[in-house]
């Protein structure tokens, strides 16, 4: 049975969703509707897991005094001050709370714009360095395929930019780089992607009717 | 120095608030910037940081815009003139039941959510990939203009078509690639070289973006260097 | 090869170089010409074809990490929607965004005289991803009950005229990955038949090229360069204009650098050969 | 702005009404100074009908008229068509909407479906309404199936019946073909390396959860890699970023060295879970690269940014690289920088080749088929377009 009602839900939830698809009845839209907001509801629980799942791993970290533990100590202190600052229920004092709200002017969103913005923008910005010394390194004109690979690649990074359009200034339209750019994307890269699309929208679709039916089971875990 | 001065107090009329929160911005933005160097302490720091700041964050917004009006207002405290949504109770349990994940003994019950959840998006998917990526596709294709545009389009909207096809060739594994098939499925690899290449190209540019944007805010923001 | 060894160049200099690239068009602007290339143009007359006085949507599905890139073009969308007097309703799949646009909506609401819930709304986040965007599809007020602040949508006068998508005149989808763009084309473009249009990532741009030729997308901002070309467009440079300099010389600098890297790399293999080593000789080195 | 044109319009014909210009006051035949105080003219030709569309629910009236004669004609103009909307032929019934002048359709989306409903349109000057155009009774017809999804459902089932054809036909025990993928082979071939050198294995399942299908793709590979490690004696070494893809790994690895015949030479320890964060993690195996000097660098799963890093860095330790994933954002780099790299589908493929489970030779021999099927499509559609026969092909618009 533990399995069994699992995959019966699944199995329905998932037939209904069809059903909601292509049947336009004023009474299956209702139905799915309520179904969909449902949806969000329990979505939401499996992301407050994720967080669940962070919190123990650290608590875990600095129980035990492994190595690095100081660190876990860090992001959870700071997690629960952000927590207090967003969540505390008893703050509503004014028309502007800065404790308990999330709006623009709270403590909570100062602490977004000017810890968590800065960290993730900056997290990201590490690739630019790393490609440009992996472009000196790593890329290489191998085999054929590599080639045209990078030959493409540094037609589209010339014609994307300004600097692109003032090197091959003068030159007949349909010999500039910004227009060969475009083309390069209009045409190959279309035709491609949308190769790839279908296959990969092939792929999902086996997928879903694999999870439907119960056939793909691996999702809810191990143990029999 | 006027310069100076406005590194510590802002541009006039700036809140002390905003000052503080640049300089925050400014000295964790150059701890991640330490790994370049290499991996220490510093930037360790900062990394546990993002990983908080940013988990609370997510927990807090949660709360506020999907739990609260979702489930906590419909239940408990329904809006003047309407009616309990009782029903909301049934996605409550299941909410609950997927948190119990945490406790072994009653963890299989978070197999019920995850099989709602999962069914639910295994339909959503399948429809919607079946819609706008294969049959929407075909249509595009099928439906793309060869009599207008001029010589020089028509010529690229047939190589299109042709690239489609052979790139569908490519990703087909019932047969060897010999003869025909292979013909074709060597055309397709060269579609997807330069579809990859353009990928590549546009990859570079998005990462060198990401950097103008944190040294627009390096130079300007924090520094009041650029104009 | 005897002496200097292009290779054995540290990869912090190759690091600094880029700091110093980047660094020096911003302090000291060249403003290199631009051209707009057509799914920007196609995505700006969408909007100018849209109304006065229809609702358009923002939806905004991005986080920090993609803000240089993204936030210029939630910025120029607003500014061209305020002008042609379009209310704006905008939605998040990300948890992130809210705050996001939240920053470039309040000074543009100022500057065009807005007011919030008549002109403007922003409803804030809902988790559930392409599920929520069917819950739109059936009831928008349903699906986003209140707004970002906690507010009833039935007290904000601007969501009394909103039911679902049949009362939107164009989507702009502003998009770093998933839930985004393909999942906005997927469920409700082709699904409620709604006039979709996207801004995303570089990253992200090239595998949308087959939406836009098949018309599921009526026009693309790909990147900072589409972000800048759209900024350009609404009469209105702004960030973006102002990071192309430094894009156009680090590209430059990066394809230096692939060639510089292949004309050692074809050296060595040469001087191997030469040496009548064979690759093995290369792989124990 | 919406609200303030119609207020704006009524003065100014207030203020004509009250001080005539000059000029037309003169010119002006004394009925229209008459009529000033008369309503409006009726609309005419109301139609009340189903939306016309199969695909509603059921909850939409179209309605239509020709514009009342005083529209946009003259001083006395028409500043809102009011309809209202009843169940019985002679009530008044409720207003259900107020329209711009200029506005000859409607549609009224509040309906219950299969209720008859009648339909009155006035046309409104701002004083005084002209008679109403009555028409009913209309009914919203319940719809049971969306007819423009009609495409998407028959191509739905057509894949649906193939997978589950060649699920049963492959549990039966049938020989399916799937040619061998060529980057299976450089995989053996770069383990043989390994071997030759004495150097260890190097094999990165990526960083996507557990649940990520190319994850469990990557540990069937993995299963297979080990395999041929144990048999050489090579050690293997699987650095994780998620701790229960480490415990699968650990799992997939011992299996493989049993069944090998070697289970001695597995080594728990070279089986790693080194962090979750990306670039954590992505310093962490460069760390292994540059120490251990694998020969030998597998990349296949589920990766991001850190693509790159480990290219470039095995690249730098002159190790043979082959990587595979299906996100294709990351594929160029890998092209770029290793010696062989699967492309998207291959990845899956690989996984249905070595493992042979009916449920992947089946989802992969439907898809192959289903491919066969689009290109016949495209093929057939292009080709009758070009005949001028379009019909086919416009056949597949969903929308």
């Amino acid at each position: 049975m533990r399995r069994e009602i699992p995959l019966a839900i699944t199995f329905l939830a998932g037939m209904f969703m069809l059903v909601d698809f292509f049947v336009p009845h004023h009474r299956v839209s209702a139905a799915g509707e309520e179904l969909k907001q449902w949806g969000t509801i329990v979505i939401a629980a499996s992301i407050l897991l994720g967080i669940g799942n962070l919190i123990r791993v650290h608590s875990k970290k600095i129980a035990r005094r492994q190595s690095g533990w100081g660190f876990s100590l860090v992001c959870l202190s700071v997690m629960a001050v952000m927590l207090w600052f967003g969540m505390w229920p008893g703050a509503k004092l004014g028309p502007n709370p800065l404790v308990g709200s999330i709006a623009q002017g709270s403590y909570f969103n100062w602490m977004y714009l000017n810890m968590d913005v800065p960290l993730q923008g900056t997290m990201f910005s590490l690739l630019a360095f790393f490609i440009a010394s992996a472009a000196y390194r790593a890329f290489r004109l191998r085999s054929p395929e590599a080639s045209l690979l990078l030959i493409s690649a540094i037609v589209v990074m010339l014609g994307r930019v300004p600097l692109g359009q003032l090197l091959t200034k003068g030159l007949p339209e349909k010999a500039t780089l910004p227009w060969l750019t475009e083309a390069i994307m209009t045409y190959p890269n279309m035709a491609a992607f949308r190769g790839i699309l279908m296959g990969a929208a092939l792929g999902v679709m086996a997928m879903g009717l694999r999870i439907i039916l119960g056939i793909e089971r691996s999702y809810l875990g191990g143990e029999k | 120095m006027n310069w100076l001065q406005e590194l510590f107090t802002g541009a006039p009329g700036t809140p002390p608030s905003a000052v503080w929160g640049t300089w925050v911005a400014g000295l964790l933005t150059l701890a991640i910037y330490s790994f370049l160097y290499k991996d220490n302490p510093v930037y360790r720091f900062a990394e546990s940081l993002f990983v908080g700041v940013g988990a609370a964050y997510w927990l807090a917004i949660l709360y506020h815009n999907t739990l609260v009006p979702k489930l906590f207002v419909p239940l408990f405290f329904p809006p003047e003139g309407q009616p309990v949504l009782w029903y909301r109770v049934f996605p409550g349990v299941l909410a609950a039941f997927m948190l119990l994940r945490f406790f072994p003994k009653l963890s299989w019950l978070s197999r019920w959510s995850l099989g709602f959840v999962v069914g639910m998006y295994a339909a959503v998917n399948t429809t919607g990939f079946a819609q706008g990526d294969l049959v929407a596709q075909i249509h595009a294709t099928v439906t793309t203009p060869l009599t207008s545009g001029g010589g020089l389009v028509i010529a690229l909207n047939a190589a299109a078509i042709v690239g489609v096809i052979a790139t569908l060739i490519y990703f087909f594994f019932s047969k060897e690639h010999r003869g025909p098939v292979g013909a074709a499925a060597r055309l397709g690899i060269w579609f997807l070289m330069v579809a990859f290449g353009a990928s590549f190209g546009y990859t570079v540019m998005g990462r060198v973006s990401l950097l103008i944007g944190r040294m627009t805010f390096l130079l300007r923001d924090w520094l009041h260097l650029m104009q | 090869m005897a002496g200097f060894d292009l290779r054995q160049i540290d990869r912090r200099v190759i690091f600094t170089l880029i700091f110093v690239v980047v660094a020096w068009p911003l302090l000291r602007p060249m403003r290199l010409p631009m051209d707009v290339t057509p799914p920007v143009q196609r995505l700006y007359e969408a909007v100018e074809a849209v109304p006065p006085g229809s609702i358009v949507m923002l939806a905004g599905d991005y986080s920090p990490d993609t803000m240089p890139e993204l936030q210029p073009m939630v910025i120029s969308f607003v500014r061209h929607a305020f002008r042609r007097d379009l209310k704006i309703v905008t939605t998040s799949l990300w948890a992130n965004s809210p705050p996001l646009i939240e920053d470039a909506l309040a000074p543009l609401a100022a500057e065009f005289g807005k007011t919030y819930g008549v002109d403007f709304v922003n409803l804030g986040y809902m988790a559930g991803g392409t599920v929520t965007l069917l819950g739109m599809g059936a009831s928008i007020p349903n699906t986003f009950p209140q707004d970002y602040y906690g507010t009833p949508v039935a007290g904000l006068p601007l969501m009394r005229e909103v039911t679902n998508f049949d009362d939107i005149a164009l989507v702009m989808n502003v998009s770093s990955g998933t839930p985004g763009t393909r999942e906005w084309v997927q469920q409700v473009q082709g699904r409620y038949r709604v006039r979709l249009a996207s801004g995303t990532t570089a990253v992200a741009a090239p595998p949308f090229y087959p939406y836009v030729q098949s018309g599921q997308l009526v026009g693309l901002l790909g990147g900072l360069k589409g972000a800048a070309e759209y900024e350009m467009l609404v009469d209105a440079p702004g960030d973006a204009v102002r990071g192309m300099d430094a894009q156009s010389i680090v590209h430059a600098l990066i394809v230096f650098f692939i060639l510089l890297g292949n004309v050692a790399y074809f050296a060595e293999r040469r001087a191997q050969r030469a040496r009548g080593g064979a690759a093995q000789r290369e792989v124990t080195a | 702005m919406r609200a303030l044109l119609p207020a704006l319009s009524l003065s100014v014909s207030v203020l004509l009404a009250l001080f005539p210009p000059a000029g037309r006051a003169a010119d002006a035949p004394l009925s229209e100074v008459v009529r000033e105080t008369a309503a409006p003219a009726a609309v005419t030709g109301l139609q009340a009908r189903d939306y016309l569309d199969n695909n509603d629910r059921g909850d939409k009236i179209e309605l239509s008229w020709c514009l009342s004669a005083d529209d946009g004609a003259g001083a006395l103009s028409v500043l809102e068509y009011r309809v209202w909307r009843s169940q019985a032929p002679d009530e008044q019934g409720e207003l259900v909407a107020t329209l711009e002048p200029g506005t000859a359709a409607h549609v009224d989306t509040g309906v219950t479906p299969g209720v008859a409903y009648y339909y009155r349109v006035e046309a409104f000057d701002g004083a005084l309404s002209s008679p109403a155009a009555t028409a009913g009774p209309a009914v919203g017809r319940i719809n049971l199936f969306q007819t423009s999804r009609l495409p998407v459902l028959v191509l739905s089932l057509a894949f649906f019946a193939m997978v589950i054809w060649f699920t049963r036909l492959a549990a039966r025990g049938t020989n399916l073909f799937v040619r061998r993928i060529p980057g299976l082979n450089a995989v053996e071939e770069a383990v043989g390396r390994a071997t030759e050198m004495g150097r260890p294995v190097l094999y990165v399942p990526g960083i996507g959860e557990i649940d990520d299908i190319q994850t469990i793709a990557s540990l069937t590979i993995l299963s297979h890699v080990a395999k041929i490690a144990a048999e050489y004696e090579t050690p293997l070494i699987v650095p994780t970023a998620r701790s229960v893809v480490m415990s699968a790994a650990e799992e997939v690895v011992k299996e493989a060295y049993a069944e090998a015949g070697h289970p001695d030479n597995y080594n728990p320890d070279n089986i790693r879970y080194l962090s979750d964060a990306q670039f954590a993690f992505a310093g962490a195996v460069s760390g292994i690269m540059m120490r251990e000097r694998p020969a030998a660098n597998l990349y296949l799963g589920a990766f991001w940014a850190e693509s790159l890093l480990f290219a470039e860095t095995g690249f730098e330790t002159k190790a043979i690289q082959v990587a595979g994933t299906a996100n294709v954002s990351q594929l160029p780099f890998f092209v770029t920088a290793c010696d062989y790299t699967l492309l998207g589908e291959e990845l899956y493929a690989a996984s249905a080749y070595l493992s042979r489970e009916p449920k992947l030779l089946g989802g992969l021999k439907g898809s192959d088929w289903m491919k066969v099927i689009t290109i016949c499509i495209i093929v057939a559609g292009v080709v009758l377009t070009a005949l001028g026969v379009p019909q086919f092909g416009r056949w597949f618009f969903t929308q």
